[in-house]
């Protein structure tokens, strides 16, 4: 991490659902501490594309390099690709942390035990000590009085705080939002925001899918516009929101407002 | 090696049954106890249910079976015996309050009771079955005591020693020997012997020899002495 | 937001079949399972027991239903008063349901055949009442005690579905002017009965599967004819199979009775 | 007089030889170990059966289909009887394979095996709901922190699948005590014969059955108080009314 | 039913539950032919003034009069009222059609099946004509072609309409309606009051607890608007909606609007 080099690179990824070509080449370059917003209509491939490239959905074609590092892939003999090494994918992903639209907080761990479950049982981090920096990142998103609650007795908002704080636990290399903000009531949004407000302010690298414009042009240097699978539109956010050439994204962005 | 020894786990005084110290006590059980002493066998008693007890000894859960065993043709067909070591009478009892003998014509109309897959069982369903109400069939002979005490069934046929102990218990006393059966000898065997897989002559040579060699130097009649004033060999 | 994005709508993958190449080749082999087993194992005893086995289907068949309809009848009250009330009786039906699921059917079989039938001979009075010639039977007592095993667990069930009846649809049938009785014949019990169907079903296969103990006292069902038959003939495994795939027809054909008479009338999402 | 009687009724019972309650005691603890036993060997079953019928290719799931189809159907006295005879003997015959040179099975052993096969069955099904009863973003989300699929399994999935599973498993204790004493037909030593031995040898019938009754409800009395306990402790997690 | 005498009449009834009194004295009549909404905040006790009618509830006070018959009360000895004559009590009961808010049908019946339990196994109606009856009721609510569905596979509006059915099959002296409309989507809600509205164009005598104000005006012909247990104010809906006095109601039609 000495100099600002390609976070996350992605090339010409393809991946088809059966019949249902969702993502038809998309290609995509993060460096350290871009914001990279992710915008797009309903079905457009968004969320389809942050699990490619953590391998979440394997992709049916096409190359995902993390921190200089190519995921290797082999054919499935289906036409589709398979990870060629296992011990590879566990590694990169331990480093790409993912904040899913419904949190998915492990139900049966308190929030701290839900924070230092990857640092101890994937990154061998000795336990005081990802206890003790649980702990600063559960204050940090102001959850610190919320250590030993079960998520299930959390509010939406604060459920995506402490998802949050697990995210950053891992100390990712990058952090792939997939709409933080969807399911939780507007006071709520606000809060999660901030959060990722100061993320941001802190030169993290994000890939953030997300439908909050507004906070889209805030936050991010970098706005893509993907639409039926591919990208129609990206560029810096002045640009993507300010004037948008394509008449999808002009579409789009009227639609919003 | 280990030699287990099978015999059904049910009280079948005098031969077998618990005490309440949870150990098995009887005349075969001392029988066993001298057997494998002389033919120095390290012996370990273990109980199964007498239906499965021919099973128990191919599937190998038992090595042998000493478990009042008469030998018969049809075991024969399955398993191989020993030679002989007692041999008695089979005999049909019933209540005192009733008058019939143990032909075919006296148990005609009556329920009797049996244990099943002994020679008893065969005997009773090949004489008695045609002319009786029922042959009911027991998992153990003490259940089948039960119930002819019970009045359940109006009489019981069974091995003579078996049914003189229940005969002389508080709850056999309702009841008395009505008679011997006519013998026959393919069905009522030839005594009773040790039972043993096939094929395992070494080990039925040495039972055979053990059995001659108790005889011979008189523990056998040592702890028959206990048991019974007669001649439980048999001719 | 964007236009609706009209793409084809994904088709999960097909139900699989029952000719996928690895079950033909898992039913090829055991196809020669089978055949090896009726080919190397002895089957020459199966004529001379035809006549006694199907007496003996039909003995277990019996019980099986006797048990099952008397002991649901009586598993309904034991249901309802757990819901309605009066305490006593709801206090008393729990009882009796928890200590016949607290214990083991065999034990309660030798209970009331060896305990109670033994008890039962030491009065004349009995001895010398018409009741006698059943009492000296066996198959009341495997009667008695499966059908009270069957009324304990099927009053739990009943107690759950009577509970679980919505409220509202007892009230409409109130509003409409019926009166308690016709409520609970019309609505209450044919709704509980509906719910608990599904679960019912579940327990008549458990209560065929407990009949062969009644074998344990002298009742011959099918499983004492096939011991009968494993004495006679001292083969261990053919006639267990055979019983086994005996018990196997009865199930597969008692869930098919039950998934009829559940699809007389249709659940949602079931 | 009847005093006297009774007493000498009930000194039957009593822990010391003439009375039967010390065997009795020793044969309750052989049913204990079998219970324990034959449950314990039940989950490990029903662990590896729902994972394979989950998880596993095409073959496994399919046995695993006739598997549980087959224990289920059959009653639990005739599958004894099978396995007890049958089951056993492949067993040591596949211990030898392997290698073990021939193994004894003693009588317990043989039993444990019985009842945890039987078990087995329904503890895959039981398991297989409460796994899939386990939200699908749980798992990814473990996927997707890099887990191996091992850890997954063992970190998330199985203690998150566990308050589902509960109820399926309490149930199956229950049965897995009661089913003990169906190995009393086999002519194990264990409560339900002992006590048949005991009344057969004393004729007093009741009294002991009626001792053993209690004796089998006691135990599912304490049984499913500390099951209550057990659910409330494993279910702190999951809902907020709880 | 000569002349319009009074279909329901009620006297000052008071109910209460435990320490809460939720009726305080509510007195109305409802002629034949007459169309009653009740209106009134959530918890004013609409619900329970329509039970206690049909005795759903026990009133602890107060008088019922159906058709000119008394329903006979005797005190319970604790502070309130039973009914002295239980069958008296299902005779009303089975003139007075109650439609529920959540329909409460007999899942384990059809929808023909339900129309016809109550005339059959109440009324004493012959199986032919009360089959001929339903299916021409169940043509008027356009349910006809649904007779043989099971409830659990009608959509909202569907059922509601079986309810009404079941409820007219009895021929009832009056219906009362609790919300009939909350629990449906706006397609469903219109889809009821058209036949609701086609009732009250017939003329039956019908009590309606409702949200929807709009309906309320154009269908009844008297409004009742409860408040705290007690009638605040009644009237014709023209001046309920148009010229409230009281300053409750004035508040109450405001936010609705
Ligand atoms: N596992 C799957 N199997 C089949 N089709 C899928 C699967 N996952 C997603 N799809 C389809 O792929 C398309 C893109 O889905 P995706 O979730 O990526 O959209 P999105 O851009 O995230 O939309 P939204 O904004 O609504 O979340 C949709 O049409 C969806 O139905
Ligand atoms: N069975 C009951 N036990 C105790 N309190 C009750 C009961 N039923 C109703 N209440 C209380 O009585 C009050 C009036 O209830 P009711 O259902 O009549 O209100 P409502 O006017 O119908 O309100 P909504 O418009 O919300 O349906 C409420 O405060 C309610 O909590
Ligand atoms: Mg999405
Ligand atoms: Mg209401």
């Amino acid at each position: 991490m000495t100099e600002p080099g390609l976070a996350i690179q992605v090339t010409d990824l393809h991946k088809r659902f059966g019949p249902l070509e969702v993502l038809k080449g998309v290609s995509l370059e993060a460096k350290q501490g871009d914001v990279i917003a992710i915008i797009g209509g309903s079905g457009s491939g968004k969320s389809t594309f942050l699990r490619c490239i953590n391998l979440l959905e394997l992709p049916t074609a096409g190359r995902v390099t993390v921190h200089g590092e190519t995921i290797e892939m082999k054919p499935d003999g289906q036409g589709g690709l398979m990870p060629a090494n296992r011990k590879q994918v566990q590694r990169i992903r331990s480093r790409l942390a993912m904040v899913f639209q419904s949190f998915n907080l492990w139900q049966h761990m308190t929030v701290l035990q839900n924070v230092i479950e990857v640092p101890i049982h994937v990154l061998g981090v000795p336990r005081d000590q990802a206890i003790a920096t649980a702990e600063a990142l559960l204050k940090r998103v102001g959850l610190f009085e919320k250590r030993d609650a079960y998520p299930a007795f959390l509010s939406g908002g604060q459920q995506q705080r402490a998802a949050i704080a697990r995210a950053l636990a891992v100390q990712p290399l990058a952090m792939l939002f997939d709409e933080p903000t969807s399911a939780l009531d507007p006071e709520l949004v606000g809060e999660v925001l901030t959060v990722i407000g100061d993320l941001a302010r802190e030169k993290r690298t994000m890939l953030l899918v997300t439908h909050e414009m507004k906070f889209a042009r805030e936050v991010s240097n970098h706005v893509v516009f993907l639409h039926n699978g591919m990208i129609e539109e990206q560029g810096p956010p002045d640009q993507i929101f300010g004037a948008p050439k394509s008449e999808r994204l002009k579409k789009f962005i009227s639609s919003i407002h | 090696e280990q030699v287990k020894v099978g015999f059904a786990a049910e009280p079948y005084p005098p031969f077998t049954s618990p005490d309440a110290n949870g150990n098995w006590v009887g005349w075969e059980v001392d029988f066993q106890k001298a057997l494998c002493a002389e033919a120095k066998l390290d012996c370990v008693i273990t109980p199964v249910a007498w239906d499965g007890i021919i099973p128990a000894l191919t599937s190998k859960k038992i090595d042998m079976i000493i478990g009042s065993m008469s030998i018969t043709e049809e075991r024969l067909k399955t398993i191989d015996f020993s030679d002989k070591y007692y041999n008695t009478p089979t005999v049909v009892i019933g209540p005192k309050d009733q008058k019939f003998d143990a032909t075919p014509e006296g148990l005609k109309g009556k329920i009797i009771g049996v244990q099943v897959s002994t020679i008893h069982q065969a005997y009773a369903t090949k004489y008695f079955g045609p002319t009786a109400a029922e042959i009911k069939e027991y998992q153990t002979q003490d259940e089948a005591n039960q119930d002819l005490a019970a009045g359940r069934v109006d009489a019981v046929q069974a091995d003579s020693v078996a049914l003189d102990a229940f005969l002389k218990s508080e709850a056999g006393a309702c009841c008395e020997v009505k008679g011997t059966v006519v013998d026959d000898p393919s069905i009522l065997g030839l005594g009773v012997g040790v039972g043993l897989r096939k094929g395992e002559t070494e080990l039925k040579e040495k039972i055979n020899a053990a059995i001659k060699a108790i005889r011979a130097n008189g523990t056998y009649d040592t702890f028959s002495k206990k048991y019974f004033d007669f001649d439980i060999y048999g001719k | 937001m964007s236009e609706p994005t009209t793409l084809p709508a994904y088709t999960a993958p097909r139900p699989r079949s029952l000719f996928e190449p690895h079950r033909i080749v898992l039913m090829a082999i055991f196809a020669v399972l089978v055949f090896c087993v009726v080919w190397f194992m002895r089957w020459d005893w199966l004529p001379n027991y035809g006549t006694r086995l199907a007496y003996g289907v039909g003995e277990t068949l019996i019980m099986l239903f006797s048990t099952a309809i008397v002991g649901f009848m009586l598993a309904v009250p034991i249901g309802l008063v757990q819901v309605t009330g009066p305490r006593p009786l709801s206090w008393l039906a729990l009882t009796f349901c928890t200590i016949i699921r607290g214990t083991p059917l065999l034990l309660q079989l030798w209970m009331l055949y060896y305990g109670l039938g033994s008890l039962f001979a030491q009065y004349p009075e009995i001895r010398q009442s018409f009741l006698w010639p059943y009492l000296r039977q066996a198959w009341p007592y495997g009667f008695t005690a499966l059908m009270i095993s069957f009324a304990a667990y099927e009053g739990e069930v009943m107690r759950g579905a009577f509970a679980g009846v919505p409220r509202g649809e007892l009230e409409a049938a109130e509003a409409f002017g019926m009166s308690r009785f016709k409520l609970f014949w019309r609505i209450w019990l044919p709704r509980a009965i509906h719910r608990a169907l599904p679960t019912l079903n579940g327990e008549t296969v458990l209560q065929l599967k407990a009949t062969p103990l009644i074998a344990t006292i002298t009742v011959v069902d099918v499983y004492g004819v096939i011991s009968r038959v494993r004495q006679d003939t001292f083969l261990t495994y053919e006639p267990l199979l055979l019983l086994a795939l005996i018990y196997l027809c009865l199930t597969g054909l008692l869930i098919w009775g039950f998934r009829l008479l559940e699809n007389r009338i249709p659940t949602r999402g079931a | 007089m009847v005093a006297a009687a009774t007493q000498s009724y009930l000194s039957l019972l009593a822990l010391e030889p003439p009375g039967w309650g010390g065997v009795m005691l020793v044969g309750f603890i052989q049913s204990l170990k079998l219970a324990f036993g034959g449950y314990g060997l039940g989950l490990l079953i029903g662990i590896g059966g729902a994972c394979g019928k989950l998880y596993g290719g095409p073959v496994l799931r399919d046995l695993m289909e006739v598997y549980t189809t087959l224990i289920r159907a059959i009653p639990e006295l005739v599958l004894m009887l099978l396995l007890y005879y049958a089951g056993t003997d492949a067993l040591s015959q596949l211990l030898a394979l392997a290698g073990y040179g021939s193994v004894d099975i003693n009588a317990l052993t043989a039993g444990i095996f019985v009842i945890g096969v039987v078990q087995g069955a329904y503890a895959t099904e039981v398991f297989r709901g409460a796994i899939k009863a386990v939200p699908i973003g749980q798992i990814e989300a473990a996927r997707a922190y890099g887990m191996s699929s091992f850890q997954v399994l063992r970190r998330v999935t199985l203690p998150a699948m566990l308050p589902h599973a509960l109820p399926g498993l309490a149930n199956l204790w229950m049965v897995a005590t009661k089913d003990t004493a169906l190995l009393a037909v086999i002519g194990f030593s264990e409560l339900t014969l002992v006590t048949r031995q005991a009344a057969g040898s004393t004729k007093a019938y009741m009294l002991f059955f009626l001792a053993a009754g209690a004796i089998y409800l006691a135990w599912t009395l304490v049984s499913s108080l500390v099951i209550r306990l057990i659910e409330k402790r494993a279910r702190r997690g999951l809902t907020r009314t709880a």
